[in-house]
């Protein structure tokens, strides 16, 4: 778990808004390579759009977004840069239902980035094999539990060799005793050294692995510090009474 | 006129002659059984073909309605067009096309059922009259009642057979359309006897083979293949003696139709033999009319004003010289 | 509240010692009594009905079924057909009674069924027709083998040339021209960049099929005379011209039909402006008034001195006009897919036509199976409608038939026939379209 | 996308029409919209090149000239004398005649069967399973055709109902005569008529239209009075459910009030002008009087109501089963009766899934009657679609105006389910 | 929180068939007025059937139910005196999605109970309070949280005021959260001395205000005793193996 000063992604004076209503306020923010960040927050506070922005899945009107050096422009070689080296997992998992789990998997690595079929198929069975799903590999997505289908999702996106994993609530479409399997292979993921944004309430997943906590209201950045302290010692108001609900819950 | 002149060249580079025909209507023409063209507009057909291609089957038929025969034969789909269709000024000058000659005098007239007890269509004051829709028919069947000063209610009817069931049915008293059809029509009843033709014929209607306008080489090869077979009938050329009486007849015009002697087919841009293959294929005039529509036949129609000029009919072909 | 607990606990206390077996039901319960009485006469009101709809049931069959039964197969004309009847049953009474005389119905089959076609060639159709059926199979079922897929491919190049005949050239090149659109595609990319690749291979198989395809034809023919005998298109008929007509308007409204929807979902304003009117246009107006544009107009906007033969002029209309309903459909399969599908493709990098082809399209026309099965039956019942520009399907040859002398007057017959006809193929393919419905609704999602 | 994010130093680059997403749309729009042009200026100036060359020209004036042919059921006066543009006219009122009485029969039937097919007597539900799958499955064209057959074939001729002991009679009292030829029914007269006829005896020598005399006054007369009937009985009906707020009951027999409201003053003016009906009556060769419904006008309704009925049967019944079982037993549960249920719970869910393909239905009905040509009911393509154009040879000029008018048919009819889908759209989270 | 010795629902010997299946067999209930009765059993034992049979949304075959005096029949009006006196909560709550939280509560009051629409609303609102949400009066259900639009479906059953609340499976359609809104809500109901018959695998509402728990299991009544009494010691075997599934769970 090594946190180089290479910088990941670097986000300058970011706004953004839907039609007039402006969601994201003067985002900055740093994260170096190798750095795990768990950002939280209330309902409707603008992390999805955040970390969206980033994919490019949104486009944002002001500031500047570079990740991994490339910046983010309206430059179609850019976008498709930026989106090979990011990984994204959603809350729904969006797997791809009339493709097997395996083909889920290869059709990335196969069509953007032109590997042979056999290779994919290798690397789609190494990665499956690392979230404990190799024997599903010929299912289909309807036939796995949200459990299993929110790991291949984490597969799929690891075949690209994304350099960052982007990841929105990937936990809350499950039921608890799922949970836990998509953590842990986060956790395992984390342990490798991947940069990582995870948004998510699972305060226990960001004790345990995240280096920074970002908490978001109302579009910005209210706070950020290392987890202990976070959770310990919140410094502003807003965090305080946050943290209050989600774990006296 | 680039794309319609050179009409005889496109069919003989095609092989076959493209021939507007009506959809079916006895005994001017309907497919039979084993899928073959047979009847009396049929036969002009073949007989341009046998004139052209020296061969009478090198026809395709275009079946059409009332409503599409001119499209087909202005935009080039079919090369002429042999459906019972009216010479008037207007088709002739105004939707631009040629007619090649009379095949058929006809006139439009009543049938109504014999139990109806009416004798003259002036006594038609009120009836329900059932009739082919796009065709002069209607126009004339108008201009009579008005200028009569009766009323009638008229039931449009797409095709024939159609109109031959309302009539049949008695969802009209009268039936009213060319007099041959009307003949051809009633002589497939069960009980033909029940239906009588009344006397009037309210207009003329001169029916021939037609052709674009702006192609006269190709007209003239219609004009005079019909004028062929009408005087063939006149000079005795039947299908029969066609092979040998060129050569065995001193008759000079013969001689000239047969092409045993002149240039006439060479003028046509056609054989020498052109009209001996026409008449040897369908037969003169009168043996094609007496083949399909004649006495002899279901339909029973009488020569009447298309019997030869000599035998007092307005059949008249000009000199083959 | 415990003291409650306790006072109401003690009568109240209960325990099983033996459980009860199931018993059957009471015979008013279950069994036909039930049945009847459920199903029949549950009331006053419903017991009527149900004594009036045995009344109607019972006058109507009362009424067809001698004519049907007792009908005469075994006759050369109508008045055969008369004859016969009066030998066998008597002269007619008044109105009403007669027999059926189906006769014709063997007298003219092979019209009905194939119009003109040559007789000696009427193993072209059918071989056709099994390929047609062999070719969407693995579309209608899934359960089949996905390699199945290389016929459907194939077969619309295989039926065309076995209906129509000529050189094998022809159907060749044009299967070879989307050759080259997809090399494009899938080698060109490289080169030229995804959108430029996408542009050229849409272009270069519209210019090869129009400036090369021709003489290239012919060049390969006069060295490799391959082909069967050629038929025009003026000897299709009867329910062979329906099929044809129907069969190919929805293959190939298939791919105009896609770029439609796909047009109509854009956020393009210019293609998608474009896109809603050609669709309101053609379902605005009636196909007839389409059929007769074709018959009437197409010509005027042809190049002058091009002349399509009208059969093709009449698949063009009913292509565009049924293009119009498949994108609809289309869209609406679109429309149903969740966002998350979309995003999942471009969070992988996928560019628009990749995603489309690879994850959209697949999951969209797999739900718009149902609706195109059901535009294809109203396209196939509505090739009843080239009767009136003169083309003989089935109604316009029974009119063509009632022409000849010999059937002259004859009426139900043809038409009872070609009614079954449409309703047996119609009713099959409505009832696979439901069990398709079913099965998606009950299927993955 | 980052507007400002763009480095400002960087200039145009040509590969930025292609690569920059804020071009690229741009790019590709002008691409299509030039392609789409070429193709649209080829088309016309194909049909330039071929007009020329066929010596015609684009010109509608054909329509100010004399048509020359009769329309037997017309709406507004017309004879023969009529120009060709009236004659479009007729048909477009016949078109529309049809196409409003089909949908209104259609809705009925399929309504009807729908419920049926729906219904727990399972003889009645098959009944309409076999109406619905055959109808649904055999081409309109040939139902046409059929019901016109059946209608010729199946009824008296008029000289049936001659003689003296005629083998067919008159129905509802000697005032309907059913005939081959259409159905003869009772026409309304007033004799003391208000005056102001505007429709004259036909004059041109074709018997009378559908609507053989329409008296302007008396009629405008009866449609007022039935007009503020109807805004009576809306009254009474508002009354009466605010009465029903108030108290809790709603005012017995109040259907009855609602009901007289409309009916007693109409009857009252109908009443004063000597309403009094015109029977048909055999004279010559047809009935005479009355108002007749021509066979074509009537097999081709029927055809279409029937058709389309069929499919109304299928949305109807989809739309009741859209409607979960829960609410009907949540409704039981609240001790609502299932006329109640029927009325307040389930209808007004249904119909938010009914209407918007029913408006469609009719759409589709709308069109189809240009079959009307099968049967020879004179509808706007018979007429301007049809016999103008053959005998004009205006196809062009011709075809153009009938798709305008269907299209514009269409648009209005989809514009209203617009606004109504809008509407009623449910209120979501 | 009182029991009288009136009987509120008596049901005698009662069996039901569905076609051949037979799903109650020879049920014996006595209910006081004022009793709340938790009912409980594996999925398919027939709890539902039992609930539905009570308010005549099920016919059954053979044995009598008595509620409130009045003997269900075939008679309409007894069916319908009986519905108007017990109200029934769905689990899929079965509000009717066209009219607003309002509409739904009067609507049974002004046209069953011919209560006048002004007095109808009063009473409606009146409730709407006792679930907490006044607010949503004039929202459509769609607009509201599942645990919102199960308390209106309570509030509109108690606007016909039901001497019996039959309830089934309330809560298991609802998110964890929201259990307890729906459940706090039922609770103050009980406090209030409603007779109620519920439905639910929720234990710990059993504890806190059932006056006796009932275990079904293939048609029958096997046990019923008090909620202590039931939970630390059930008698018979099958109740014992259920209750270690659902506690240990
Ligand atoms: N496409 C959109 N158009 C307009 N507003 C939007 C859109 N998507 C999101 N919003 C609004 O933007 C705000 C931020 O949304 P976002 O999804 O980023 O919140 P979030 O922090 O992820 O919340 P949650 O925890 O509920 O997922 C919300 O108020 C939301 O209503
Ligand atoms: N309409 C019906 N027709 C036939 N069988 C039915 C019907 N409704 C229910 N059943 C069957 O009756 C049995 C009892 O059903 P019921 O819904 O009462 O069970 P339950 O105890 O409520 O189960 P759960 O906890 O799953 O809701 C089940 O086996 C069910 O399959
Ligand atoms: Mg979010
Ligand atoms: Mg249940």
């Amino acid at each position: 778990m090594t946190v180089s000063d290479e910088v990941a992604i670097e986000i300058n004076g970011m706004n953004k808004w839907y039609g007039t209503f402006h969601v994201l306020r003067d985002i900055n923010l740093t994260v170096n390579q190798g750095e795990r960040i768990v950002i939280c927050g209330p309902s409707g506070s603008g992390k999805s759009t955040l970390i969206r922005c980033i994919n490019a899945l949104e486009e944002h009107q002001q500031g500047s977004i570079v990740v991994d050096g490339t910046l983010l422009s309206n430059d179609l070689k850019n976008i498709d840069k930026i989106r090979s080296e990011v990984g994204m997992c959603f809350q729904h998992f969006n797997l791809f239902p009339h493709l097997t789990i395996l083909e889920n998997c290869t059709l990335a690595p196969i069509w953007v980035r032109k590997t042979p079929k056999r290779e994919a198929e290798e690397t789609a069975m190494h990665f499956l094999e690392k979230v404990k799903i190799p024997e599903q590999a010929d299912k289909y997505p309807g036939q796995l539990s949200g459990g299993q289908q929110q790991r291949v999702a984490i597969a799929r996106s690891l075949c690209m060799r994304p350099r960052i994993m982007l990841f929105d609530e990937p936990t809350s479409a499950l039921d608890p005793e799922m949970i836990k399997e998509v953590l842990d292979t986060m956790i395992e993921l984390a342990e490798e050294g991947m940069t990582m944004l995870c948004v998510t309430h699972e305060m226990g997943f960001a004790r345990q692995v995240a280096n920074r906590v970002i908490f978001m209201d109302a579009g910005q950045i209210v706070e950020q510090n290392e987890p202990e302290e976070f959770f310990t010692n919140p410094q502003s108001e807003r965090t305080k009474l946050f943290l209050s609900q989600i774990l006296g819950h | 006129d680039a794309h319609s002149s050179g009409t005889l060249a496109q069919i003989q580079e095609r092989g076959t002659l493209n021939c507007g025909v009506s959809t079916g209507l006895t005994g001017f023409s309907a497919p039979d059984a084993n899928g073959e063209w047979q009847g009396f507009d049929v036969a002009v057909c073949r007989a341009v073909a046998a004139a052209i291609l020296d061969d009478p089957s090198a026809v395709e038929f275009v079946p059409t309605t009332g409503q599409t025969r001119f499209t087909a034969l202005s935009s080039s789909e079919i090369d002429m067009l042999a459906r019972n269709t009216t010479w008037t000024f207007s088709r002739d000058v105004d939707l631009a096309f040629e007619f090649a000659g009379v095949n058929y005098y006809d006139g439009q007239g009543f049938m109504v059922p014999r139990e109806l007890g009416v004798s003259s269509a002036l006594e038609l004051d009120g009836a329900t009259v059932c009739i082919q829709t796009g065709t002069t028919t209607e126009l004339n069947l108008a201009d009579y009642f008005s200028s009569n000063n009766m009323s009638y209610e008229p039931v449009p009817i797409e095709t024939n057979a159609e109109a031959q069931q309302q009539y049949l049915a008695g969802a009209c008293d009268v039936y009213t359309t060319d007099a041959s059809g009307l003949a051809a029509t009633r002589a497939t009843f069960e009980d033909p006897s029940a239906h009588v033709l009344l006397p009037e014929i309210i207009s003329k209607e001169p029916l021939g083979p037609l052709v674009r306008h702006g192609d006269n080489e190709f007209g003239d090869i219609v004009r005079w293949t019909l004028n062929a077979l009408v005087a063939a009938e006149e000079l005795g050329v039947t299908s029969a003696n066609v092979g040998e009486i060129g050569n065995t007849t001193e008759n000079p015009e013969i001689r000239r139709l047969l092409g045993t002697e002149g240039e006439l087919g060479a003028m046509l841009g056609l054989d020498a033999d052109w009209a001996a293959r026409a008449i040897a294929a369908v037969g003169n005039y009168g043996e094609v009319f007496d083949g399909n529509i004649g006495e002899s036949t279901p339909i029973g129609l009488a020569r009447g004003l298309n019997a030869q000029w000599t035998d007092g009919g307005l059949l008249y072909a000009p000199p083959f010289r | 509240m415990s003291e409650l607990h306790s006072e109401t606990a003690l009568d109240s206390a209960y325990v099983r010692t033996e459980m009860l077996p199931e018993q059957a039901p009471p015979i008013t319960a279950a069994g036909p009594v039930r049945w009847v009485r459920d199903n029949l006469f549950s009331s006053i009101a419903n017991a009527i009905m149900t004594i009036l709809s045995l009344y109607v049931i019972y006058v109507v069959l009362a009424a067809i079924l001698p004519w049907v039964v007792y009908g005469i197969w075994d006759a050369g004309s109508l008045s055969e057909c008369r004859e016969i009847r009066e030998a066998r049953y008597g002269p007619l009474d008044g109105h009403g009674g007669g027999v059926a005389c189906w006769a014709v119905l063997v007298d003219r089959w092979d019209q009905l069924m194939f119009g003109f076609y040559p007789p000696e060639l009427y193993w072209r159709p059918i071989l056709a027709f099994l390929l047609f059926l062999g070719g969407i199979a693995p579309v209608l079922y899934d359960k089949l083998p996905r390699k199945m897929l290389i016929l459907t491919a194939a077969m619309p190049f295989i039926c065309f040339w076995l209906l129509w005949g000529g050189s094998i050239w022809a159907p060749v090149l044009v299967a070879a021209g989307f050759g080259i659109g997809w090399a494009i595609i899938k080698f060109g990319t490289r080169f030229v960049g995804a959108m430029t690749a996408t542009i050229l291979a849409f272009i270069v198989p519209i210019l090869f099929w129009v400036l090369l395809v021709g003489p290239l034809i012919d060049a390969f023919h006069s060295v490799a005379p391959i082909g069967i005998e050629s038929v025009q298109s003026r000897e299709f008929g009867g329910f062979l011209l329906a099929f044809v007509i129907g069969a190919s308007g929805i293959i190939l409204s298939m791919p105009l039909g896609i770029v439609l929807a796909l047009g109509r979902q854009s956020d393009l304003f210019i293609i998608n402006k474009f896109s809603v009117i050609f669709i309101e246009v053609i379902r605005g107006v009636p196909l007839i008034v389409w059929l007769f544009t074709a018959q009437l107009l197409l010509g005027y906007f042809l190049p002058p001195g091009s002349n399509f033969d009208l059969m093709v002029r009449v698949i063009i209309m009913v292509t565009l006009f049924s293009s119009a309903y498949i994108a609809e459909v289309i869209r609406g399969g679109l429309a149903a897919l969740p966002r998350g599908q979309y995003e999942g493709a471009d969070s992988l990098g996928l560019n628009y036509w990749q995603s489309m082809q690879l994850i959209i399209l697949p999951q969209a026309l797999k739900i718009s199976i149902p609706g195109i099965v059901s535009s294809f039956i109203g396209l196939f019942k509505d090739t009843t409608l080239v009767v009136f520009i003169g083309l003989f399907d089935p109604i316009g040859f029974s009119n063509a038939i009632r022409a000849d002398t010999d059937w002259n007057g004859i009426y139900w017959e043809l038409f009872i026939f070609i009614g079954l006809c449409f309703f047996i193929c119609c009713f099959s393919m409505s009832r696979y379209s439901q069990y398709l419905e079913r099965k998606l609704a009950t299927g993955h999602r | 996308m980052a507007t400002l994010s763009d480095p400002p130093a960087e200039s145009f680059r040509l590969s930025q029409l292609i690569y920059d997403t804020r071009y690229r749309s741009l790019t590709i729009q002008v691409i299509v919209f030039i392609l789409i042009m070429l193709g649209l200026w080829e088309l016309v100036s194909n049909a330039i090149q071929n007009l020329s060359a066929l010596g015609k020209d684009f010109d509608f004036s054909f329509l100010g000239n004399r048509a020359g042919y009769d329309i037997n059921q017309r709406l507004i006066e017309y004879s023969n004398d009529s120009t060709h543009g009236r004659a479009a006219v007729v048909g477009i009122l016949n078109t529309l005649l049809v196409a409003f009485l089909g949908c209104v029969t259609a809705t009925i039937l399929g309504v009807i069967a729908g419920v049926l097919r729906l219904s727990n007597n399972w003889i009645v539900g098959r009944l309409m399973t076999v109406y619905v799958e055959g109808f649904r499955n055999i081409p309109l064209l040939l139902w046409i055709i059929v019901i016109f057959a059946i209608m010729t074939e199946g009824m008296p001729q008029p000289r049936d109902f001659r003689g003296d002991e005629p083998e067919a009679s008159m129905i509802l009292g000697d005032s309907v005569a059913v005939t081959n030829r259409g159905v003869y029914i009772p026409n309304l007269v007033f004799t003391r008529s208000l005056g102001g006829n505007e429709m004259s005896e036909a004059a041109d020598g074709v018997e009378a239209a559908i609507v053989p005399s329409v008296s302007g006054a008396d009629w405008t007369l009866i449609l007022v009075v039935l007009a503020l009937g109807i805004a009576a009985s809306i009254f009474i009906g508002r009354w009466g459910a605010a009465k029903q707020e108030r108290t809790g009951v709603r005012p017995p027999g109040l259907f009855w009030m609602r009901a007289g409201a409309i009916v007693i003053p109409v009857a009252i003016v109908l009443i004063v002008l000597g309403a009094t009906l015109d029977y048909p009556e055999l004279t010559g060769f047809n009935f005479s009087g009355g108002v007749h419904l021509r066979n074509a006008l009537i097999a081709l309704w029927f055809a279409l109501s029937l058709y389309t009925g069929a499919f109304i049967a299928e949305i109807v019944r989809a739309g009741i089963l859209s409607v979960s079982k829960g609410q009907t037993e949540a409704s039981a549960a609240l001790g609502m009766r299932p006329s109640w249920t029927m009325n307040l719970v389930i209808l007004p869910q249904a119909l938010r899934v009914i209407i918007p393909p029913l408006i469609s239905q009719y759409l589709n009905l709308t069109k189809n009657s240009s079959l009307a040509l099968a049967v020879g009911y004179m509808d706007v393509r018979s007429t301007l679609g049809g016999i103008t154009i053959n005998q004009t040879g205006r196809e062009l000029e011709g075809m153009l105006l009938l798709g305008g008018f269907y299209l514009i048919t269409s648009l209005v009819i989809s514009a209203v389910m617009n606004v109504y889908n809008n509407s009623v759209k449910l209120q979501e989270r």
